[in-house]
């Protein structure tokens, strides 16, 4: 079914770390879906995380440390023959980039977020996320984190996103699935990926999630959002992987006035008359 | 010349009055000009408008009036004092206003009796039209553009009235610019940069920039620009970066406060060499300040804001048809260059309308990357030995368009050498060289006998042109003006040239601690020998620069 | 009950206004507490809301437009003797302040944010806020708003909230009552309060509210999380006003060490000689 | 004196092996100096220490080396050919690199006989010590505090193997240091704070500001100081000056790119006149730049961070000692004016490590507001002819405490008078006035038959210092320094009396665009005449300088 291979390339990642699997699980889902590399544009902002477009042929955008997405969706807004894929940490899209986490899933622009959580701060060595447990000791957090854990999945649907999952990187063939899902989906789609930090996260580890995660049977309803929300509770002996919630929703694209005909706006052509005809009503 | 101020509370309706008599003035022939004085409130408190017009063009405002229409008993009080003697009051007969100076109109009464309260404003205009000696020919016409068709007939009505009810006093001088535009200089620089080219425009309302988001968003549909409001400055900015990253030519635009939360990203466009745009519409600062006034004291921090260091261009606006060629340029500089360009504007110029000739768009070209169609591989940074790299856009051929925040290798990615570093720094900070070449000398005013140099930059460039004026006639000494609109780099030719036979040098800036003053001796050790700084949050006018020049002691 | 009374100070607010209610409700209920003066700090970002605290005699401290709460919960950090209370807009405090929303509710700090939701940007003259409805149109969403809005009461539950409430300016004895168990609750509470902007809102005006605004009743478990959860997706022809949710929750002057003791931390003393013991520590 | 470089893959253990072996040179009496060369990430790639140590005090690093400890064939391969003629090798015996140079152990080999990898770095540290002719005395105490007492006795017996497989080949010259400290810049900073009374710290990790955050962290139950991360630098600054507002000593620390979020918020401290300390530990920019190295690029940009004038300090660390003493004179600088106090250092003060003499807590006095008792109405923004008005803290009398990012009364309560806001301008702009009586003049280096200067700021002292020793020996012309720590506003009293004399005036500075230059220039109209200006992320050395002195062509 692949039309073009993408490549990747040496990482400055710790081996063993569960970044590689996404690398590897991106790369599958990318070429099985079909994607030409050069139309795939990969956004991140700063973290181990955020290093992924590095190591992967296609277009991109690696920018400033949670602001991944005001990028990702504006280029999609100029571009939309581009496949989108934001690939970063949990502090930079939870924590740093807070913001913009909520208020573009009510934007609900057609890209989709990968969020490699490891539930710690990787890059600078260690310090609790948003995700971190309560109590996960660290240098700065001396006496254990003392903050309600974000939960990103319960957020991201009470924000009104149309596609929340939760996937594994220590299981990619079912990461690979809800990748092409989540990347299929029109619309803002989040998946946050349980992914182990070999050296600085020795809580939540690959045995600790390994032991915990479990699949969402067919009985489960991903299309009611209260049965969502209360799935998405749901974090601690046992961890629910799959699609949490699914619902179609118009994009941004197919309700703004001028994007709505699906000609890319870097290729819609601007009437040469019309600043005259504007300067005529200030006459 | 004539110049009359028009105040009352917020919500009386003294902004609508007065855009439609403006429009009306200008339709008969004069070039006006008309600045807003606004507090921060949306009801209440006091506001006024001063509206001056004459045969002659003319720069910018002036505080002595002609004559005094006040919706409010707070205008008389707070503004007789600036009226010449022969000056007229007009207001409604409820207030207890006197002298033979004034002209009370029963507007509320006779308005309401009409049937509706909110035409007293088209009385006053009627009243206004009487007393400059000009006829009613245009009324029909602008007050059609202006308010709903169901009221047009009662505004008519209402003007009519006033301007029965009132006597002529002045002559109709005429001019010949009724055909030109009378627009802001928000107006115009949104109009400039949709003749640039604007597909995406991202912002955060703050004032007193808020009125180019809302001029776009009035054209969006029709002219193929997406204006999205974001959460933050922060999200508009990387938006601004992210759509021109992928080959939509972007704007943002803010006043100060927004600005700082840009700065990082203003880094990332440095860094990452794509074209973006950031238009500051300066108000008095720091922090909220007074948000509805103007100040012109982001140019230190527009310089240098960001850590690191990396190439950018800074242009301030000198006035309304500035703020139209300039943001074209501003585009061209910012795709040829590959660079963040800022667009420094204030709030004076950003809210005052003036009369200006309609632009010629013929002159609106705006640089266009090359695209680089490649089967191989694509080098978005490529060390050619030249500043500018080859511009591609991700989706449009077979090489993979990299953009990164980390030092990284002609192909984009990190790098952690330190030949490599410096060689992208170099590469870099080379288009500094490269933008020297372009840059517009202040623009000079006067003559060649000169003793004194006024130096200004941006909004000021009005005032002190009048100012020049009436210093040349009031004194034997004669006075000339450089006025900056490209302030970074810094332009330092003609002025090297001008100082030499200067005795002094004083700069005019509305700030407090004399920006451009600092700015010029850093890059050329010239010193001004005084200073006239304004940081009320008005804006200076000529007769105030020249009663400030005399008394400095010449 | 009232020990000291406040005093209010003329207002630069339109006539009519919706935050007039909420002015005089904020002192009733102060005082009804029998709060001095001298020890309740406001705390506001920027916007018509946030000009509450210039118009009440208390401390206040009127900062930067978004950026209200990581201001006031340092102040309640610095000295928990103060009452802390936040007015702000929503726009302020769900749009520019969305971050510090989040993340300050998994903090917990004891202190209460009354949200003045007039679903518009009142002191920049109309545009869409985050809570605007779907539609409404301004003079920057010309062709309407194509967000989805923000749900607060929703997100606060999503996030870990401990007190969510919803009131309304134009019923004063409801909003005193919220209030005072806002106030009372120990942690961060949270009250988005319905509020006209009879200048630039002409969707959500009075009477649209009054018209679909109702209390809830003694049946309603505002205690249970999904019940709570599906109550705050409550926002159509029928508004829900009162306590939506509510749970005991460990605030974060119980979990930090330094402060668990109770002695506001300016009141706290140094030991004189740590220093030299900690520069022992580097021979 | 000594200089050898430790080197290895991130992960390896080198950083271990450092502060340990580093420890033991100090407590055998050497004074040392250290400091690290880091990738930007967590395992892999290449990572190496320089230690200098000697009996005699030192400011900075080197790069000529007497020995090369490998962890890796990398780190042959990258810095031999710094190595002197008669310098050591030290490596495991898998490595493939030869020469009579060369000490190969078995020590992977050996670590895993005895049980645990990990204790490779402990065998070096027994080879090391025996080639400077040191002693185990200290083994034992220093890796008791430095391993868990589990590990204790298995790292003992590595040293000892380690010292015993190789022979001697320097004499320990010893030196009276054994009673100083070892510390970094950033701890020595962390410490000042504490002693200046911090009571509430909160940032986001941002290397290389992060590790005052986990110093402060690990004392703060004891301490009594409130360590808070947040969400972001905007929460980070914004909570720093609510909880100053209410009382308590606050801080917060960040890296150029945090502080590029904070601006807006340093506006707030100067206009609500909140005293307010941010460090920004600076590295290479623009955006994320190297960020695991070092530069001083933030200068321009923090003197006129965000929109609007207000008064602010800026002061830059010279070395260990000033990180210490120079933190908690920005506590009392902000204090005393009610002013936010910008603390620039670098990743290379931040992350190196030196030895200091104990510091003097007898001079940690940071000045106390009087506290105002009132029972009438309490003027915060008293207009009392002076710069400063007495503060009150809330809730600890009857007086209302405000704050107001608007411009206000002297209440603190939002104004529009024209009138108002210039005499609070003026009040608060004054403070700057009152600070250039305090200000610290920039230390001179060298006597006075000097005939070129060098001038430099923050970080780059040591290095100078060391050039100027350098330069004074090598050639016959006289070279002195002035290296400036307060540089905003900027002490110009000794620049100007020192330059007189200068014939070459050379600025040396870690960034690209010679940013203490401008700045001299654009307060004195002093130009340096050349320049020497690194900016590939390594911190110049002594004799780097001296080179390109003395290439520069006299
Ligand atoms: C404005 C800014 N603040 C802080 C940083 C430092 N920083 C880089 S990555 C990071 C967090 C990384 O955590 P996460 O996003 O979870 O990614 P991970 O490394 O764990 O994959 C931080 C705080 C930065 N680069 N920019
Ligand atoms: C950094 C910054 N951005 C923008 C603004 C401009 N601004 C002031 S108030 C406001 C929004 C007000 O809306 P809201 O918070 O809902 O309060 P309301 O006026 O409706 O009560 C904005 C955008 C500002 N002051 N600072
Ligand atoms: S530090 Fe953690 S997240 Fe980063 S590469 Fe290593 S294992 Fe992966
Ligand atoms: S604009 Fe709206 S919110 Fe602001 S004072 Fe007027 S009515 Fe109230
Ligand atoms: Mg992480
Ligand atoms: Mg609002």
């Amino acid at each position: 079914m692949s039309s073009e291979e993408f490549c990747t390339y040496e990482t400055a990642w710790c081996p063993g770390c569960g970044n590689f699997n996404i690398l590897k699980c991106l790369k599958q889902s990318l070429e099985e879906l079909g994607k030409d590399p050069h139309e795939v544009l990969l956004v991140a902002g700063i973290g181990q995380a955020a290093k992924t477009p590095q190591y992967l042929s296609a277009n991109s955008f690696c920018g400033l440390h949670g602001r991944a997405l005001p990028a990702a969706i504006a280029a999609k807004i100029a571009n939309q023959k581009l496949t989108v894929v934001v690939n970063s940490g949990e502090g930079d899209s939870y924590g740093e980039g807070g913001n913009h986490f909520i208020h573009n899933i009510r934007r609900n622009v057609d890209i989709t977020h990968f969020v490699h959580d490891n539930q710690i701060y990787g890059l600078t060595k260690g310090q609790a996320s948003p995700t971190s447990n309560e109590g996960t000791v660290t240098d700065v957090q001396t006496e254990g984190s003392i903050n309600t854990p974000f939960n990103p999945l319960l957020i991201a649907i009470a924000a009104g996103a149309g596609f929340v999952a939760r996937a594994f990187s220590g299981n990619p063939e079912h990461l690979v699935s809800i990748m092409k899902q989540a990347i299929l989906y029109k619309g803002y789609s989040l998946v946050d990926i349980l992914q182990p930090c070999i050296s600085f996260n020795k809580v939540n580890t690959f045995s600790y999630y390994k032991n915990r995660v479990y699949k969402l049977d067919d009985a489960y309803n991903s299309y009611d959002k209260i049965t969502a929300m209360e799935k998405a509770m749901e974090f601690g002996d046992h961890i629910p992987l799959g699609v949490i919630y699914q619902e179609e929703k118009r994009s941004f694209h197919e309700k703004n006035k001028v994007l709505a005909s699906g000609v890319p706006l870097v290729d819609q052509q601007q009437e040469g008359s019309l600043i005259e005809k504007y300067m005529q009503e200030f006459i | 010349m004539y110049n009359i101020l028009i105040g009352g509370a917020a919500g009386q309706g003294v902004d609508t009055t007065c855009s439609i008599l403006e429009k009306l003035l200008k339709q008969s022939g004069y070039h006006v000009f008309s600045v807003k004085d606004l507090m921060s409130r949306v009801r209440g408190g006091h506001n006024f408008t001063l509206i001056r017009f004459g045969s002659e063009a003319m720069a910018s405002h002036s505080y002595i009036l002609d004559g005094i229409v006040a919706f409010n008993q707070e205008t008389v009080e707070l503004h007789r004092h600036e009226l010449k003697p022969d000056g007229f009051i007009l207001c409604d007969s409820q207030l207890s206003v006197e002298g033979k100076d004034v002209i009370k109109i029963d507007m509320n009464a006779i308005a309401k009796k009409l049937g509706n309260p909110k035409v007293a404003g088209s009385i006053l205009i009627g009243a206004i039209l009487k007393i400059f000696g000009e006829t009613l020919d245009h009324s029909r016409t602008v007050f059609a553009g202006a308010v709903k068709p169901e009221y047009l007939a009662i505004n008519l009505q209402a003007v009519e009235i006033g301007y029965d009810s009132t006597a002529k006093q002045h002559a109709h001088n005429g001019g010949a610019y009724g055909a030109w535009m009378l627009l802001t200089g928000n107006q115009a620089l949104a109009l400039g940069a949709m003749a640039a080219g604007l597909k995406f425009y991202s912002a955060y309302p703050m004032s007193p920039s808020t009125s180019i988001m809302e001029y776009l968003a009035g054209k969006m549909t029709e002219a193929g620009i997406v204006v999205e409001q974001a959460e933050d400055e922060i999200a508009a900015i990387n938006m601004a970066i992210g759509a021109s990253f992928a080959g939509a030519r972007a704007m943002t635009g803010t006043s100060g406060g927004g600005f700082c939360l840009m700065v990082e990203a203003l880094g990332l466009s440095g860094m990452a060499e794509i074209p973006m745009v950031v238009a500051d519409i300066q108000r008095p600062g720091p922090v909220t300040g007074l948000p509805t006034r103007t100040e012109q004291s982001d140019l230190n921090f527009a310089i240098s804001a960001a850590h690191g260091e990396f190439p950018r261009m800074v242009i301030a606006l000198k006035n309304h048809a500035d703020a139209f060629y300039q943001t074209i340029r501003a585009f061209h500089m910012a795709e040829k260059y590959q660079i963040p360009v800022i667009i420094l504007s204030d709030q004076y110029l950003a809210d005052s309308s003036a009369t200006v000739e309609p632009f010629d768009v013929r002159n609106s070209q705006v640089y266009r990357a090359n695209d680089v169609l490649t089967d191989g591989e694509y080098l978005r940074y490529r060390l050619n030995g030249e500043a500018v790299s080859p511009r591609l856009l991700p989706g449009t051929s077979k090489g993979f368009v990299s953009a990164d925040s980390d030092e990284h290798d002609e192909r984009g990615r990190i790098i952690e050498s330190a030949e490599m570093r410096v060689q992208m720094m170099d590469k870099r900070l080379s288009k500094l060289k490269k933008l020297e070449a372009e840059l517009k000398e202040p623009e000079f005013i006067g003559d060649d006998s000169y003793d004194t140099l006024l130096i200004g930059w941006g909004s000021t460039y009005g005032p002190i042109k009048e100012a020049i004026t009436i210093l040349n006639h009031q004194t034997i000494h004669h006075f000339s003006a450089l006025v900056f609109g490209d302030v970074y780099p810094l332009p330092v030719k003609r002025l090297n040239e001008k100082v030499v036979q200067a005795k002094q040098i004083i700069n005019v800036e509305q700030n407090a601690t004399g920006q451009i003053a600092k700015l010029i001796r850093e890059q050329t050790g010239i010193m001004c020998t005084s200073s006239i700084l304004k940081y009320d949050g008005r804006q200076i006018s000529g007769e105030q620069i020249a009663a400030q020049v005399l008394k400095g002691g010449e």
